[in-house]
C-alpha cells in the first residue's frame, strides 16, 4: 500500500479522497490553486502545494506543477478525482513515466474509452448493444429507406455537421421518411451548409441508466448495481438513483452480466462506469465509459455500503478485489447535487456563504468542501454539496430526502435547493415515471420555483 | 489641504474610502496626518488560527507561503517561484551560487534555478537591484507562487 | 476644522463612523490630534434573514415575539404575558372587556385573563397609566414573554 | 398517526425529533426558552412558542406552559427526548389527563423504574440477576462474614450514608473481612455520623453494556443488540460502541433474552434500556432501566439501519411493532460525545462557536444542532454533537471515527475532540480491553491532552 499520494483535484472529492486515505493510513497532499488557499482541501490535507493562479488551465489542469509537487513531496501515487486530468491519457502516461502510480485505469484504456466513437466500435465487438444507426452518413433516400426498415422505426435522422439538436428529424413510418428525408438535407444544407445526414434508431422515453465497474489488476471483474441519473439537464446530472424505479430485475441482470463481459474483453482495471441508454421496451444501448469515479458513485457506496474510493486506492496499489459478488445492495439510495446558482436560470452564483447549516441524523451523508464563511470561488465548476440518503423502500428515501433538504440552510449565495424541493415533490418523480427529457419539460412547464416578487 | 481641513472635506474623503473599497487611508503633509480604516466586510478565515485538533499537526513541505497580497516591506521587491520544483542556487553542486546577498543583479539575470520533472529552469530576475536577502535554502522545494529573493531595486 | 474642533463637529464625525462603519479614525494637525476607533458590533445572526428555503415557510401559531432588548418606543411600558396560554379580554364572553384603548389602568388592576390548562389567571398591569394599545386579539393563544398591552405611564 | 406532535426538549434530539416526525409527514412544534430564541431546534420546527426564561426550572421543565402550549398549537402528542421530563411520571400523567399522548411508557412504568431500589428488586422477581448482597444495613461482623461467605469474595463494603465513592472497602478474603469490617464502620462513623454499611459483590473489571428494548402497545416486546457504554467519567458516558468487544455470543444471547423477558413481565412499552454491569466472567447483572430514548441511541440505529425515534413515535400512536426479530446487526458502530467543555478539567465552555465545520462522507453521521455562529449557551448541558460511524468492522469504524474527528474543527469555545482522540488512539481502547474504571484511570495517568505551554 502506498505510504503517501497526491490529491490532484479540489472541492469535495478531493475532500473525500483525502478521508479515505487518512483512513487507510495514507498521508495525503493537496494541491491548490490561488484562490483555493482556504479551501477545505487544502487544510485539511497533510501536506499542501501551491500549484498556480486561478486559472484550471494554470493549475489543476498543470501538469508540470502537478507532477513537481508529487516529486517534492515524495508522493508515491496520484488520484485524480472527477474532471480535470481524471480523463486525460497524457497525465496518466507522464505519471507512469515518472514512477507514480495513477489511480485509475491505464492510459491506453482512458485513450480507448476517451473517443466516444471508437469506444462504440470497441463496445460493440465486447458484444455490448449500441444504438442501431448509420455509421456514416447518408446521402441518398433509398439507402435510408433499407436502414431504417432494418433497424426498424422510429428513426431519427440528424444533420452530419449538426449539434445541440438542430436539424434533427423524428420519423415514425417509411411514407414520413420519404417526405422528411429531403427536407431534413435541405435543412441541413442551409443550416450547416452540408446535406450530409446520420440516421439512428430513435429511442422513446429514453432513460440514463448506468453500471458501475470494479476491476482489479488480476482480472477479477465487478459490476454493481445501476444508478438511474435520467434527471439531468443539458446532461449535467442533477438527482440519481438506485435502484432504478423503473429497470426490470431481468433488464438489470442482462446489463450487469454485459458491461461485466465487456469490460473483461478489454482488460478493464480500476473504478469505471458504463452508461447506457435504455428505452420503453428496456432495451438498452451503451453510450459511453467513463474511466474514472463518478460524481454519484455514493448512491452505489450506500446500497452496498462500501467505500469505493478506498477500494479505487488499494485496487491501484494491486490489492485484489475486495468485494464479493455475494454482497447484495440493500434499500433504496437517492443524491441530490446542490449547485451554487440561481435556481430559475442556472448562472453560477459564486460568493460569500454568510450562514451554512447542512442537514444530518440517521441515513443522511453529506459529501461537500462548503463551510459557513467559506467564499465559493467563481473559477470552477458550481457543485457545493452532495446531500445522500439512505432509506429501506424509495418513498422513505425520497421522503427523508425532502426534509433533509428542506432543513438545509444556505444564505448568501444561491443554490438549486428550490428546484430539488420541486421536483422532489412533483408527481411524475414520486411515481418514478420519467425519462431524460423529464427535467426539461419540467422547467418549460414552469414547474421550476419562480423568482419571487418584490 | 494645510490645516484648514473642514467636515466637508472628511465627508468626501470617507465617501471615496467607501465607493473605492479602501479599507485603510493615511496622509500626511507638513505636520497634518489623516487616517482612516474602514470595517472590511469578509471576516478572515478562522480556520488558520485553529487548525484542526489533530495530534500530529499538519506538517507543510515548506513554510506556508506568504499572503500574494501581503506588503512589500520597505519597497523590496520578491522574485517568485513560476512553477513548483526544487530551488537550486548553482548550476551545479561544485559551482559557486549565481548570486549571493549584497550582490548587485541586472535584469534578465539568472538568480537559481528550479528543477522540475528533471528539468532545469533557470529563473531570471526581472528587475535591476541589490539582492537584500535568499528566503529559500539551497535543495528545498518551492510551490508556486513562493518568495525566492527579496531584491532592492536600484533607480534606473 | 481648524485648531478649534468643538463638541458638535466630534458628534458629527462620530455619527458618520457609526454610519460609514469605520472602526478607526485619527487625524493630527500641528499639535492637535483626534483619534476614534469603534467597536465592532456582533454581526447579528443570519438566521432570522433568511429560513430555511421550504417551500411551506414555518408559520408560528403568532406573530414572532419582539427581542426583548428592543427598546419601547416612546416610553412605552409593556405587559407582557407570564405564561403560554389562551388571551381573554373579559372574564367571559358576555361581559365588557377589562379595558379598553385610552382607558387608565391602575397598578394590580387586572388587564385581561390568560387561559392555561383550564384555569383562568389574572393579568395584572404593574403600573400605573393609560392603555395605548393591544396587541393581542381576544382568544389568541399568546406564548411567553409576548407582548400584550403597551401602556403609557403616568407620572406618578 | 399524530398530525401534530410538541417536542419538549432543546438541542440536537430535539432536532433528531423534528426530523423523524417530518419524515413521518407530522408537523411539529419547538417549545423554547428565551436564549433558545437561535436554536436550530426553533428555527427548523414547523411552529414555535417560547416557554419561559433561562432556567430550565421556568422553561423545558415547566408543566403548565408547555401543556399549554401544545394546546394552543393543537398539538396530538408530545415527545419528551431525554432529560427534562423524559422521565417523570407526573408529566406523563398530567399529559394523559390532558387528552395528550406522552411518547414514552405508561407513568405506571415510569414510575417503577424511577425508583432505582424498587427497580430492582422488582426485576429480580422478573428473573434479572441483580448484584448480590446486603438488602439492609449490617451492622454485625458475623452477619457480615456469612452473607460474604454466600455471595463469594471479592466483596465491597459501602457506608449507608457514604457517596461519591467515599466510605468503600474492596475485600477479597474472610480474614481480611475481619480487619476491615470494623475499620470501615469507624471510617464511616467518622465520615458521616453512622457506622451503618452495606455489603455487596464487588465486580472485578465491571463493563457498563445495555439493551436496547422495543415494545408495542399490543404485547410484543423486541430487544436489540447491546451498546457498550464503559467509557465513561463520572457516569457521564462519552463513547458508545455496539457490538461490544468484550462480550461472548452467548453472554450476548442471555443478556437480550432476560432482558426481553423482564421487559414482558412488567407490561413494558415504547422504548427503554437495560443496563448492566457485566462482570469479567461475563456474569451480568441489572443496574436500572431508562424509560427513555438513550442518548446512544444512534449506535443501535446504525446497527441495525432502523429508526428509532420514528419507531418510538409509531409505538405511541398505536402502532404494532414494525421491526422483525429476524433483522440482524451488521458491522460495528461507535458514538462519541462532542461536549463544549475544557478537555482537561472538564469545566463546561459555553460561548459562541466562531467556527464549525461537521466531518461528513460515506459511514459518518452528525446528529447536532450547532451551527457556525451560533452560541452555546450555559445553561444546558454542554452536548454539542454526536458522531456515529459505521463500518465493516471494529478496526475500520475507530479509524473512521478518528478521521472523522481529526477533520472536525470548531473553533470559538473548547471541546473534548482532543480527549477522545488520545482515547481512540490508546491501546487499550484499540483492543477493547477497557472497563469502567478505564477513563479515570487514563486521564489520572495523565494521558488526557495537556493544555499548550505558552
Amino acid at each position: 500500500m502506498f505510504s503517501k499520494i497526491l490529491i490532484a483535484n479540489r472541492g469535495e472529492i478531493a475532500l473525500r479522497i483525502i478521508r479515505a486515505a487518512k483512513e487507510l493510513g495514507i498521508k495525503t497532499v493537496a494541491v491548490y490553486s490561488e484562490p483555493d488557499r482556504e479551501s477545505l482541501h487544502t487544510l485539511l490535507a497533510d501536506e499542501r502545494v501551491c500549484i498556480g493562479p486561478a486559472p484550471a488551465s494554470e493549475s489543476y489542469l498543470n501538469i508540470p506543477n502537478i507532477i513537481s509537487a508529487a516529486e517534492i513531496t515524495k508522493a508515491e501515487a496520484i488520484h485524480p478525482g472527477y474532471g480535470f486530468l481524471a480523463e486525460n491519457p497524457r497525465f496518466a502516461e507522464i505519471c507512469e513515466a515518472e514512477g507514480l502510480v495513477f489511480i485509475g485505469p491505464p492510459a491506453s484504456i482512458i485513450k480507448l474509452m476517451g473517443d466516444k466513437n471508437q469506444a462504440r466500435q470497441e463496445m460493440k465487438k465486447a458484444k455490448l448493444p449500441i444504438i442501431p444507426g448509420s455509421q456514416n452518413v447518408i446521402e441518398d433516400f433509398q439507402e435510408a429507406k433499407k436502414l431504417a426498415q432494418k433497424i426498424g422505426y422510429p428513426i431519427i435522422l440528424k444533420a452530419a455537421s449538426g449539434g445541440g439538436g438542430k436539424g434533427m428529424r423524428i420519423v415514425t413510418s417509411p411514407r414520413q421518411l420519404e417526405e422528411q428525408f429531403s427536407i431534413a438535407q435541405s435543412e441541413a444544407q442551409a443550416a450547416f451548409g452540408n446535406p450530409a445526414l446520420y440516421l439512428e434508431k430513435f429511442l422513446v422515453s429514453a432513460r440514463h441508466i448506468e453500471i458501475q465497474i470494479v476491476a482489479d489488476k488480476h482480472g477479477r471483474v465487478l459490476a454493481l448495481e445501476e444508478r438511474e441519473c435520467s434527471i439531468q439537464r443539458k446532461h449535467q446530472k442533477l438527482i440519481e438513483e438506485s435502484p432504478s424505479p423503473f429497470l426490470q430485475a431481468k433488464t438489470r441482470k442482462r446489463m450487469l452480466r454485459a458491461a461485466e463481459e465487456a469490460a473483461k474483453a478489454i482488460g478493464y482495471q480500476s473504478l469505471g462506469t458504463f452508461e447506457f441508454l435504455v428505452d420503453q421496451d428496456q432495451k438498452f444501448y451503451f453510450m459511453e465509459a467513463n474511466t474514472r469515479i463518478q460524481v454519484e458513485h455514493p448512491v452505489t457506496e450506500m446500497q452496498y455500503n462500501l467505500d469505493l474510493i478506498k477500494e479505487q486506492i488499494r485496487l491501484a496499489s494491486g490489492e485484489k478485489l475486495s468485494l464479493s459478488p455475494s454482497q447484495l445492495p440493500q434499500g433504496h439510495s437517492l443524491e441530490c447535487r446542490i449547485n451554487a446558482e440561481d435556481p430559475h436560470n442556472f448562472v453560477p452564483s459564486p460568493g460569500k456563504i454568510d450562514f451554512l447549516v447542512f442537514p444530518g441524523g440517521p441515513g443522511v451523508r453529506v459529501d461537500s468542501a462548503a463551510y459557513s464563511g467559506w467564499t465559493v470561488p467563481p473559477y470552477y465548476d458550481s457543485l457545493l454539496a452532495k446531500i445522500i440518503v439512505h432509506a429501506p423502500t424509495r418513498q422513505e428515501a425520497i421522503t427523508k430526502m425532502y426534509t433533509a433538504l428542506e432543513t438545509m440552510t444556505i444564505v448568501g449565495i444561491k443554490t438549486n435547493l428550490p428546484l430539488h424541493l420541486k421536483i422532489l415533490s412533483s408527481t411524475d418523480f414520486l411515481s418514478g415515471r420519467y425519462d431524460i427529457q423529464f427535467l426539461e419539460r419540467f422547467l418549460a412547464q414552469g414547474k421550476a420555483p419562480q423568482p419571487k416578487k418584490a | 489641504m494645510k490645516s484648514k481641513i473642514d467636515y466637508q472635506e472628511i465627508l468626501k474623503l470617507i465617501n471615496l474610502l467607501e465607493e473605492k473599497k479602501l479599507t485603510e487611508f493615511e496622509l500626511e503633509i507638513e505636520g497634518f496626518r489623516i487616517k482612516l480604516v474602514r470595517e472590511q466586510s469578509p471576516r478572515p478565515s478562522l480556520v488558520r488560527e485553529q487548525p484542526s485538533p489533530s495530534p500530529s499537526p499538519p506538517t507543510p513541505p515548506q513554510p506556508a507561503p506568504p499572503l500574494s497580497k501581503e506588503k512589500a516591506k520597505n519597497n523590496l521587491h520578491y522574485i517568485t517561484s513560476p512553477m513548483v520544483g526544487t530551488f537550486y542556487r548553482a548550476p551545479n553542486p561544485s559551482s559557486p551560487p549565481f548570486v549571493e546577498i549584497g550582490d548587485k543583479v541586472k535584469k534578465h539575470q539568472t538568480l537559481c534555478i528550479i528543477e522540475a520533472m528533471k528539468l532545469m529552469n533557470e529563473i531570471e530576475s526581472d528587475i535591476e537591484g541589490l539582492v537584500e536577502e535568499i528566503l529559500v535554502k539551497n535543495g528545498k522545494p518551492v510551490e508556486f507562487g513562493q518568495k525566492l529573493f527579496a531584491i532592492k531595486p536600484l533607480s534606473s
